[in-house]
């Protein structure tokens, strides 16, 4: 049995949303795994706070793409009915370098991890998120790594970390690390 | 000791060395002092080993194997000859004096109470008359140092740890001494020699085993309480492992953090033999007319093992738990012993 | 032991007692509970019923720094927790060793490339003593290395200075690389005459000149 | 007595004491770091801080093609690698149009279920020492070593397995194999209730965890977590059941949800515990099924080759995995390599919900909760 049979459950959920949002919502797609709502980057909210009340009770996890040629990134969220076995996903497109959506982590409190993660590696802002640091990376990380264009740093603080300036027959002394 | 102090003379006048006879006792004294405390760091090195071999056993696989032989006998050997050979931190931010003191009380607790435990009837230091109530009071000594451990390290889990030996004393201390008042009563003595003279006569005149039975459950009581104050699991929550690191002896290395480590293996032994003496006929045998150091140390030794069982099988309590099992179980039911065992005395 | 340290003479009687401190230190070498990540499960492993690592007297888990011995860095350290472990390590008494646990640790193994935030090799922040290669290594893995690592404790010096730098613990000049491979080292030293490396530089000069006025003689 | 509340009235006022838990504690599991607010033993507030294992593998993954990723998800739950193994290559064949045969279905549920086991298995001991007894742990690696020996049999691998590969798995079952897989079948039960024995229905592990952490139906919903924890608050909830995946359709086997039989609430401790008890029970069942089902045939979807899904074509895969919901988020731009592979990780949403459950309880307590949530933290990293 393919993992598909599962695909169109989110469908008439899709269907609803679109009679009532109309412009906002893009388009509907149908991919291998969900029904996949494409919004307006502003809608972003509005959007997830309806489809809770539709009975998608179960925030998954919120991912972001970066399309570097096309200059967009992609933020992903995928949510679960745990009543009645529906999945859906929304999609919506913002530009790279104003990467920002509105925070969801007041309708669901496990976007609050997921939103901050996303920020940490994707560099997505989210708007009215109680507390946007980073989550994986040390505090004083620069950069979002999941980025495209992302250079790892060659020293954090006096480690090498750059694997291709390490002389391995001579390994650099040991620095006082504080 | 006196028997010592007796028996001096005549060996160092054969070995040719003549002592001044005021310096006799003093001799006499550090004699009994090195041997005590030979004692205790044997016996403590003897049950390292036998614990990990036990727990070894009980966890399907072997301990110690490798170090020196067959058993890996000289294990807790090279253990106390490595920690000795250990760096002595004293961190930074302590409190210097007591960090350094904190050790000494723990083993000077343990140490002063074997003063009073009767080995057999000849076998022993002294014979106090309070011997009981001495045991229980340098026991005491010992708590102190785990908790100016705990307060001179520095360290937020030594200081927690030291907070909840300082509960669980408090808890235990009550229990512990009310079990040994039944079996007072019945000795009507509190020295240690009279309460295991009293139960000679096989091990029907033991004194669990006497009816109505309030001495069996004082026993109980008793070894409860005693695991609760040496900090054995399942009442090991001042060095709790997985929640403090290990508690009050945190901070702790080499040299130092072995007299935690023999006070707690030396009080094992303390308890257990007590516990023998005071409910399981010390010396006497289980026949009447059998007497022997051997009969004590085999009891002890069972003791031991129970205690090594219970900690390899039961998880930890809780801190509120254990108040809990302290004053509202252990504490009123030794208190019905204690007066149902004077009633029964006084009608009989 | 500050006191006594290298502070003798090798002579027949202190090598003894040499022999036998280094037998107590490497018989009871504590390892501390400090688990990273997969290679921590092969550790636990290693720790139970069927490894049983209290065998060699080195199953003394114990949680805090201060009263081990022996560092396994089982698993990968990232650059956040780089400097916990370099301060776990500062935090253990003399004598203390370092086992490196698999390639994570050994130089970032399959992480070194693309793996911006993990370091590549925990001998860039703490210095090891035993290389234990594996993704995971097998629980039998880690016994030989605590093995190698039984056999570089007992050669070390506690009275007597040793004769090659490699072999003190406390010097903390450890050379990078497997422990075999070290005793190689050595032993060809020995066998070539010369006990360290400004001895073999003087003594390869000398045959250099020895072979060049030959050859002007010539 | 079993959850005292924090309003207890004193005479003398106290400061908050600040502790911080880790990354380097034995009971966080890994290298979390929780920092505590206690007023003395009672938690105020404990702050869970991660990323002291942030290895990158979603970085990794955009570097390498679709079948060299395979390695780095069995380092992500290195407790039961199979089932990041069967996740990824599920979404991977999802987006690529891939079938993989029933024999390898088969043999990807069986190593999986085998997996789910060792890791309950070691979920099972690490708890027992979170509560202080050591013994159970070491049953448990004794069980463990035995799977272990199953799947060195598979692939070579005690841990790191890479055994499931992007259309099917890596090799055949070895002579001997099924004869081993019945004897374990055979005797685990057993041995399933000598743990009980042991700890499980122990008298003082059961007062020590019962009434502790609860976590209602709701807020676990709101959190996203999943697995054990979820269905130990009652929620019927198993992604092998209710969306299921592979060959779990045609088999039989029951979704153990918490209870309030042993004199605690719903959503406690224990609950969550005992649900992987009760599910190493149906994972047994499982693999009794597996081994009497499994047809003959090839173990390798034909011509996979090299694994080029169309562009812009994106698949999102979940699965049960031991810790629970399990999902691979996989784009791809028609090349060899995928654009973006995004892991949720059930454990990353599993433990966000400490503030929540740990607030008023006691510092013991706080161990045992993070026990029972039984974290991985190289998934939650990643």
């Amino acid at each position: 049995m393919s993992p598909s049979a599962f695909a169109s459950s989110g469908k008439p959920a899709a269907e609803s949303a679109k009679s009532n949002f109309g412009e906002k919502i893009i388009d509907i797609q149908a991919v291998s795994s969900d029904v996949v709502l494409k919004i307006q980057p502003a809608a972003w909210k509005e959007i997830h706070a309806f489809l809770k009340s539709e009975g998608f009770d179960m925030l998954v996890s919120i991912s972001a793409v970066d399309w570097i040629k096309e200059n967009i990134m992609w933020i992903v969220s995928h949510l679960s009915d745990t009543n009645k076995q529906r999945r859906i996903s929304v999609k919506t497109d913002v530009p790279r370098d104003a990467a920002r959506v509105d925070s969801l982590a007041s309708l669901w409190r496990a976007a609050d991890w997921h939103e901050r993660e996303c920020f940490d590696l994707s560099g997505v802002s989210f708007a009215g998120h109680p507390d946007l640091r980073r989550i994986l990376c040390p505090d004083d990380w620069e950069g979002h790594a999941l980025r495209k264009d992302y250079k790892a740093p060659d020293f954090y603080h006096g480690i090498q970390n750059n694997v291709n300036l390490i002389d391995l027959d001579n390994r650099p002394p040991i620095p006082e690390i504080v | 000791m006196n028997e010592l102090a007796n028996f001096l003379p005549t060996v160092l006048s054969r070995s040719g060395l003549t002592v001044p006879s005021a310096l006799i006792p003093v001799l006499a004294m550090f004699l009994c002092a090195s041997i005590m405390a030979a004692f205790m760091g044997l016996s403590a090195a003897v049950l390292v080993w036998a614990e990990r071999k036990l727990a070894g056993h009980f966890q399907c696989r072997l301990g110690p194997v490798y170090v020196g032989g067959k058993f890996g006998w000289l294990q807790s050997i090279a253990d106390g000859i490595k920690l000795l050979l250990k760096e002595d931190i004293i961190p930074d931010q302590a409190d210097r004096p007591l960090f350094r003191l904190a050790p000494y009380p723990v083993v000077i607790g343990v140490l002063l109470a074997f003063i009073a435990v009767p080995f057999s009837e000849k076998l022993m230091v002294t014979d106090f008359n309070i011997g009981v109530f001495f045991i229980l009071a340098v026991l005491t000594v010992e708590v102190f140092g785990v908790i100016l451990a705990g307060w001179a390290s520095n360290n937020k889990w030594a200081l927690l740890g030291a907070m909840r030996a300082a509960v669980q004393m408090v808890s235990y201390e009550i229990p512990m001494g009310l079990a040994i008042l039944p079996v007072v009563v019945m000795a009507q003595s509190l020295s240690l020699k009279t309460i295991v003279a009293a139960q000679s006569g096989g091990a029907l005149h033991w004194f669990v085993f006497q009816p109505p039975f309030f001495m069996a459950v004082s026993f109980l009581i008793f070894f409860i309480a005693g695991l609760a104050s040496l900090k054995r699991a399942p009442f090991d929550l001042p060095e709790a492992e997985s929640e403090l690191t290990a508690g009050f002896h945190t901070e702790y290395s080499g040299m130092r953090f072995s007299f935690f480590f023999m006070a707690e293996y030396a009080g094992m032994l303390l308890v257990s033999a007590v516990a023998s003496a005071l409910y399981l006929g010390g010396w006497h045998g289980i026949l009447p007319g059998q007497e022997s150091v051997w009969w004590f140390l085999a009891k002890t030794g069972f003791l031991i093992f129970v205690m090594i069982w219970i900690r390899w099988t039961l998880p930890r309590l809780r801190i509120d738990q254990i108040v809990y099992v302290g004053w509202k179980v252990l504490t009123p039911f030794v208190l019905a012993c204690v007066v149902g065992q004077s009633l029964w005395a006084t009608l009989r | 032991m500050g006191l006594l340290e290298y502070k003798f003479e090798e002579n027949i009687i202190l090598t003894r007692v040499d022999w036998f401190l280094n037998w107590a230190r490497k018989s009871s070498l504590w390892p501390m509970t400090f688990g990273l990540a997969c290679c921590a499960i092969e550790m636990m492993a290693t720790g139970a019923s069927r490894f049983d690592l209290d065998r060699f007297g080195a199953g003394a888990f114990r949680a805090t720094p201060r009263q081990a011995d022996l560092m396994i860095v089982a698993g990968t350290v990232t650059l956040k927790m780089a400097p916990c472990v370099r301060r776990l390590y500062d935090q253990m008494p003399e004598p203390r060793y370092v086992i490196a646990m698999g390639a994570c640790t050994i130089g970032g193994g399959p992480y070194a490339i693309h793996g911006y935030h993990v370091l590549k090799g925990v001998d860039l922040i703490v210095p090891v003593d035993v290389y234990v290669p594996g993704c995971p290594p097998r629980p039998e893995a880690l016994i030989d290395g605590i093995r190698k690592l039984q056999e570089k404790v007992q050669a070390q010096g506690v009275l007597v200075r040793p004769a090659h730098p490699a072999q003190n613990a406390a010097d903390h000049v450890l050379e990078f690389g497997r422990m075999d491979a070290v005793r190689v080292k050595w032993d060809e030293k020995l066998k070539s005459g010369g006990l360290t490396p400004q001895d073999e530089d003087a003594r390869l000069e000398e045959q250099k000149e020895k072979e060049k006025q030959a050859a002007s003689k010539a | 007595m079993n959850s005292p509340g924090v309003t207890i009235d004193r005479d003398v006022k106290t400061d908050e004491l600040v502790i911080n838990m880790g990354p380097q504690h034995p009971s966080t599991h890994g290298v979390l770091r929780v920092i505590l607010k206690t007023d003395g033993e009672i938690c105020l507030d404990a702050q869970p801080e991660i990323g002291y294992l942030h290895r990158c593998a979603e970085k990794i993954a955009e570097n390498l093609v679709y079948g060299q990723f395979v390695p780095y998800t069995d380092r992500m739950d290195y407790v039961s690698g199979m089932g990041c193994n069967l996740g990824y290559c599920l979404a991977v064949e999802q987006i690529a149009g891939i079938q993989a045969p029933l024999r390898a279905e088969y043999l990807r549920i069986i190593v999986t279920e085998l997996n789910r086991i060792a890791s309950h298995l070691l979920a099972f001991g690490t708890y027992g020492i979170d509560t202080g007894a050591i013994t159970p742990f070491l049953y448990g690696f004794r069980e463990r070593e035995m799977i272990l020996d199953l799947l060195e049999m598979l692939c070579g691998a005690r841990l790191t397995y890479s055994y499931i590969r992007i259309g099917g798995v890596d090799g055949d079952v070895p002579p001997g194999f099924i004869d081993k897989l019945r004897e374990f079948i055979d005797i685990f039960p057993g041995k399933i209730r000598e743990y009980n024995k042991l700890l499980t229905f122990n008298h003082i592990f059961m007062k020590r965890t019962t009434g502790i952490g609860v976590l209602s139906p709701e807020t676990a919903i709101a959190y996203g977590v999943t697995g054990p924890n979820l269905r130990g608050s009652g929620v019927r909830r198993d992604v092998r059941r209710d969306e299921p995946y592979s060959v779990y359709p045609k088999l039989e086997f029951d979704v153990p949800v918490g209870t309030t039989q042993h004199g605690g609430p719903l959503g406690d401790a224990w609950n969550r515990y005992y649900i992987r008890m009760k599910e190493l029970e149906e994972s047994t069942k499982i693999l009794k099924q597996c081994v009497e089902q499994m047809p003959q045939g090839p173990i390798m979807a034909e011509k996979v080759g090299r694994v080029k899904p169309p562009a812009k074509t994106e698949g999102y895969m979940r699965s049960e995995n031991a810790r629970g919901e399990l999902g691979f988020y996989v784009v791809s731009d028609g090349t060899m390599q995928p654009v973006r592979v995004k892991v949720r990780a059930p454990s990353f949403s599993n433990i966000s919900v400490l503030p929540e459950i740990v607030r008023g309880q006691m510092l013991a307590d706080v161990v045992a909760i993070i026990g029972s949530l039984d974290i991985v933290l190289g998934e939650i990293d990643r």
